[in-house]
């Protein structure tokens, strides 16, 4: 883990409130993994505060990295008005991530608005290992305009589910419809790995729990270090009463975080 | 530019420098091993302890304010044992002196808390929290009652074999009644100030913010505060040490809580927004020295021309 | 989108809407009339106004931190003559209802006061601020003690003809035994808060950034701590009309404060910030009751889920 | 007076340290007269929280303004950082002005550093009445660097008296010392008028005072408001314990706050 001076190379607008950073000076986030994080923030002075958790897109060798933003709150604006050239100061990374791809099983990748990132690098990992055929990923949104990165997931060659509650593209309904459809047809005992809005998760997990799949689920929580030290990142759990998103996750097994 | 001379001592204790970090705001220091060095700084206040581990307050427990944020963690923590085993191996190592911050529900857990974490080798000196509810007392906390805030760090200290500093909370009337009262019973050290108790509300779901509605603010937004209190306590009793705590972000805020009367100081929440922040602002308080002349640090304590 | 009743009782006092403006931070209103529609807004509190003029303090008076401010005006005002003569009239034609914040350096300053401003035609009620030295009590503030602040009260509400509302400081232990006292001496409404003590100090020239060393911290770095304060209180004294200030700049900060448990809302610093300040933070409080299908802001009163 | 929204048309960087800011939409700002000043604040959230004073250097008919700024703080620093396109709220025109050109007298004005806008704005005020040859304008900085705007200042076509303390334009010294020799030379009653340092302020009321001279002085102190409400900007005068620089100045009579 480390804490880098990075530069921003590049913005680029997907559709309306998400964007792509691509950031330079990153060796040190090579080899992440899918559903790791950093904590990011800009030069911006005293307010607001603290850094933001952001789930790593990409984190190449060369030194390139990228993190996939959805607009929400006051951080997320500022990080959205960065320009190339402009500085941000990146922890990472962090976290726990989805276990490496399988020969022997199916996984099924779930992800809906922010949660893309873990997701797309899961798959990417999957493709790069020749294993693209060993993962279908699962992308729902509400409408058309809230499938951020979608073309990314395509080019990977990953088979790919997209879903609306409009149905102005892909298929329409929720992800979880579509994921329990395919759970139907494909049979056996795929994994399921899910990043996106909680009750997304919720929904997933409870599929996972019924149909007695094993489900790993990326969370999210309020952080103020990312280091497992101010101990704000708490959420209820099965087997001890916390765990700590920033360090026994984000990722965990959806039994231990819901129900 | 000038060498500096940044020794320091606070009361009893000699430091190789002021800049510390504060209790809850650095984890047990190992959290930052990767990205902060530890061995830098003059010494590490932990996390919050107690006898038992706690699990702390439910969630959410933290959210972020104008230049600042509310915690109610709760004090959670790993518990005397744990510390002891699994936590004291790294700090007796990291070339910081350890400060251990701790706390309890009763007072005679207090006293035995003190006791056993000072038999603890390599515990340079002990922080005692006093802005505990005390369970006897209704859930008021000790700290806002000078005389029960008096007998408890009497007894704390009796019992500890190392220099007990006491940490005040800014939430009274009169933080110098409160301190003097724990000068008179020994106390080594005066930690000042804890968080600002305040609240946050989503205007939305029309729920407090935190589970547990209140919490303690802290960040740069409650400096102020910080700054008026150790001056105050300071003026009152000018040879008492002080470990300033509140705000700090960067050398130039380390020099004005010296110059208001403090011997150490303690970054908490700006740990979050950088993990190496303390080793800068003890960077910054160097730099800031030498380019002002200035040859021990120790100059700057009390000399505010006011 | 709804229609909105922007009504709202405080005590006795109707008021066309909520919103109103904090004294010192709005001067005698006249100063904003170019640039903010004034008569659009619930009420003015007025500078705090004195028997005699007032010069101030020292200067420098006002500095500036992390989403803050800290000021030491010294309570400078026109003087109760001047008042009435020169800034009466433009207050009496604005629209909004005027409430007169005063203040005096003993008992009988305060009593003059109180019964004097309240004759004077248009004032509609006043604002006590018992944050103010008592020469008597060797400068110990009226509102740090309930029984000073308690009797002071009680003459206050006799002198006046209209509802006294009383301004609490913040820097006390139990701002919920002050409000009590207060209460039962007749206040017509609570105000709260005034500032939180803080300094600040310019570590190059080693001095105190402000010349009486000490100000009164505002701005949205004290809203946690303004928030609080009114939920206690509320909590304590459900029927009790409270005015809620504190780094109050949007109408959801206004909702928030509303569901902690005010009747009022007065926009402080924000003013300097932008001198409309106060007309948007009431049309985002319409908005906001209006998307949200509030139909009455009153409903908004206390109904935090907590 | 007027609350304006602002945009910024262009950003000219002067000397380091020193820009010029120029914005449109400011009709409401016309007619303003030197020494006049504005309180500005871009977007930037709530820290820095009060808006900054900063003088007029122009205000057109046509909606056009500038100011000149001199980077010294974070709020300075954050203007600096403006590009065409960013929106800032103005405040004003505030406060008093220097007295009109007049036929009969002489007026030397002096600036030093961020000061020059109201110099600046008098003597083109003189050229545009005509009277260029009634203003002499003296300019000092610590090097070439400390003379803003000096172009501008030559192309109204006023005689123009440049020092630097180091020599490294103009005449090397204290621009009051260059004041004091020109006032040796052209004798009369000139009226002075001066912007800049406090220091700077402070002698030249001394050279008025020493030579009876009428000096007009345009102060700054820190300001909340710029309206004379929160009595912040109170500086100790003569005729009373205090004036208010946003409301009885920043232009004063040098003799009601000096001495
Ligand atoms: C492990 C992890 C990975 C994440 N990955 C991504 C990602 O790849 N892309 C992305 O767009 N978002 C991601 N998020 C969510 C992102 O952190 C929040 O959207 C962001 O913090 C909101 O900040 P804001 O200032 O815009 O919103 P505000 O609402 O103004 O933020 C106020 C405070 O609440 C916190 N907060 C608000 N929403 C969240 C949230 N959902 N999770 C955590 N803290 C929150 C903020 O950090 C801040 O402290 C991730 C969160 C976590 C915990
Ligand atoms: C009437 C008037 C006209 C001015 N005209 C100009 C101008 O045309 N160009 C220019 O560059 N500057 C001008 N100034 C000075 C300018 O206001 C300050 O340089 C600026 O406020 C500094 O802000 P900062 O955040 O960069 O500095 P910081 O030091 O970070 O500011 C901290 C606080 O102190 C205040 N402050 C600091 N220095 C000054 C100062 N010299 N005067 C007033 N307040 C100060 C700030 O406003 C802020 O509230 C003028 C000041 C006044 C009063
Ligand atoms: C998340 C968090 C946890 C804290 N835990 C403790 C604690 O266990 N014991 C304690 O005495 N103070 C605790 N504090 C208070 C800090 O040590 C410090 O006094 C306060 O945050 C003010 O300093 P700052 O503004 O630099 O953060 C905690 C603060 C934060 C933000
Ligand atoms: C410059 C200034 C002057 C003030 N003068 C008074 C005053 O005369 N009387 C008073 O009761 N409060 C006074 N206050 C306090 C405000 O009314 C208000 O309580 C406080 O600023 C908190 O609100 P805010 O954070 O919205 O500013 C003053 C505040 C400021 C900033
Ligand atoms: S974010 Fe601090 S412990 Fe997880
Ligand atoms: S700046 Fe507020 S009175 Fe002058």
């Amino acid at each position: 883990m480390n804490f880098i001076d990075a530069g921003v190379v590049a913005r680029e607008d997907l559709a309306p409130g998400y964007f792509i950073l691509r950031l330079g000076g990153c060796e040190a986030l090579a080899g992440a993994l899918p559903g790791q994080f950093v904590m990011v923030r800009g030069d911006w002075g005293r307010d607001p505060l603290l850094p933001r958790a952001i789930s790593l897109l990409e984190a190449r060798p060369d030194g390139m990295a990228a993190i996939l933003v959805k607009t929400v709150g006051r951080g997320t604006a500022l990080l959205s008005r960065a320009t190339a050239g402009a500085r941000l100061r990146v922890l990472g990374p962090l976290g726990t991530a989805f276990p490496a791809p399988d020969a022997a099983r199916q996984d099924l990748l779930i992800a809906g608005g922010s949660g893309v990132p873990p997701v797309y690098l899961q798959a990417a990992r999957a493709a790069a290992a020749g294993r693209a055929d060993r993962v279908e990923v699962f992308l729902g949104g509400r409408t058309a305009q809230d499938l951020p990165y979608a073309t990314g997931l395509e080019r990977l060659g990953v088979s790919l589910h997209l879903t609306t509650d409009d149905g102005s593209r892909g298929q329409r309904g929720l992800v979880t419809a579509a994921l329990e459809r395919r759970l139907d047809e494909v049979g056996g005992r795929p994994r399921l790995m899910a990043c996106g809005p909680d009750p997304m998760l919720h929904a997933v997990a409870r599929i996972a729990r019924l149909r007695e799949l094993p489900c790993l689920v990326s969370l999210e929580a309020a952080m103020a270090c990312g280091l497992g030290a101010c101990l704000g990142c708490a959420v209820p759990a099965r087997s001890r009463p916390f765990v700590y998103v920033c360090q026994d996750g984000p990722v965990f097994d959806a039994a231990e975080v819901y129900q | 530019m000038t060498a500096v001379d940044m020794a320091v001592t606070m009361g009893a204790l000699a430091l190789k420098n002021p800049v510390m970090t504060a209790s809850g705001t650095f984890g047990y220091a190992a959290e930052f091993a990767d990205v902060c060095d530890v061995g830098a700084l003059g010494g590490v206040v932990t996390k919050g302890i107690s006898l038992q581990p706690r699990a702390g307050n439910p969630v959410p427990r933290i959210c972020e304010t104008a230049a600042g944020m509310l915690n109610s963690i709760g004090l959670a923590n790993v518990g005397l044992e744990a510390f002891a085993a699994d936590k004291m191996p790294y700090l007796r190592s990291c070339g910081a002196a350890v400060v251990v911050n701790f706390f309890g529900e009763t007072e005679s857990e207090y006293v035995e808390c003190a006791a056993r974490l000072s038999e603890i080798p390599g515990v340079a000196a002990l922080e005692m929290n006093i802005s505990c509810p005390n369970v006897h007392k209704g859930g008021i906390e000790f700290g806002r009652d000078p005389q029960a805030a008096g007998r408890l760090v009497r007894e704390c200290v009796a019992a500890a074999r190392v220099p007990v500093w006491v940490k005040l909370t800014p939430n009274v009337t009169d933080v110098v009644a409160l301190a003097g009262a724990c000068l008179e019973s020994g106390a080594g050290g005066l930690s000042l100030i804890n968080t600002l108790r305040g609240m946050a509300i989503d205007a939305r779901t029309r729920r407090p913010r935190l589970a547990t509605k209140f919490g303690g603010l802290s960040g740069p937004a409650i400096k102020p505060v910080a700054l008026r209190m150790v001056f105050e306590v300071h003026r009152a009793f000018p040879d008492a040490p002080i470990s300033a705590i509140g705000g700090l972000q960067s050398g130039e805020d380390a020099a004005e809580f010296m110059l208001a009367g403090a011997t150490t100081l303690q970054v908490g929440t700006q740990n979050f927004v950088e993990p190496d922040a303390a080793v800068r602002v003890l960077r910054e308080l160097r730099d800031f020295c030498a380019a002002g002349g200035v040859t021990r640090v120790l100059d700057l304590r009390g000399a505010l021309q006011a």
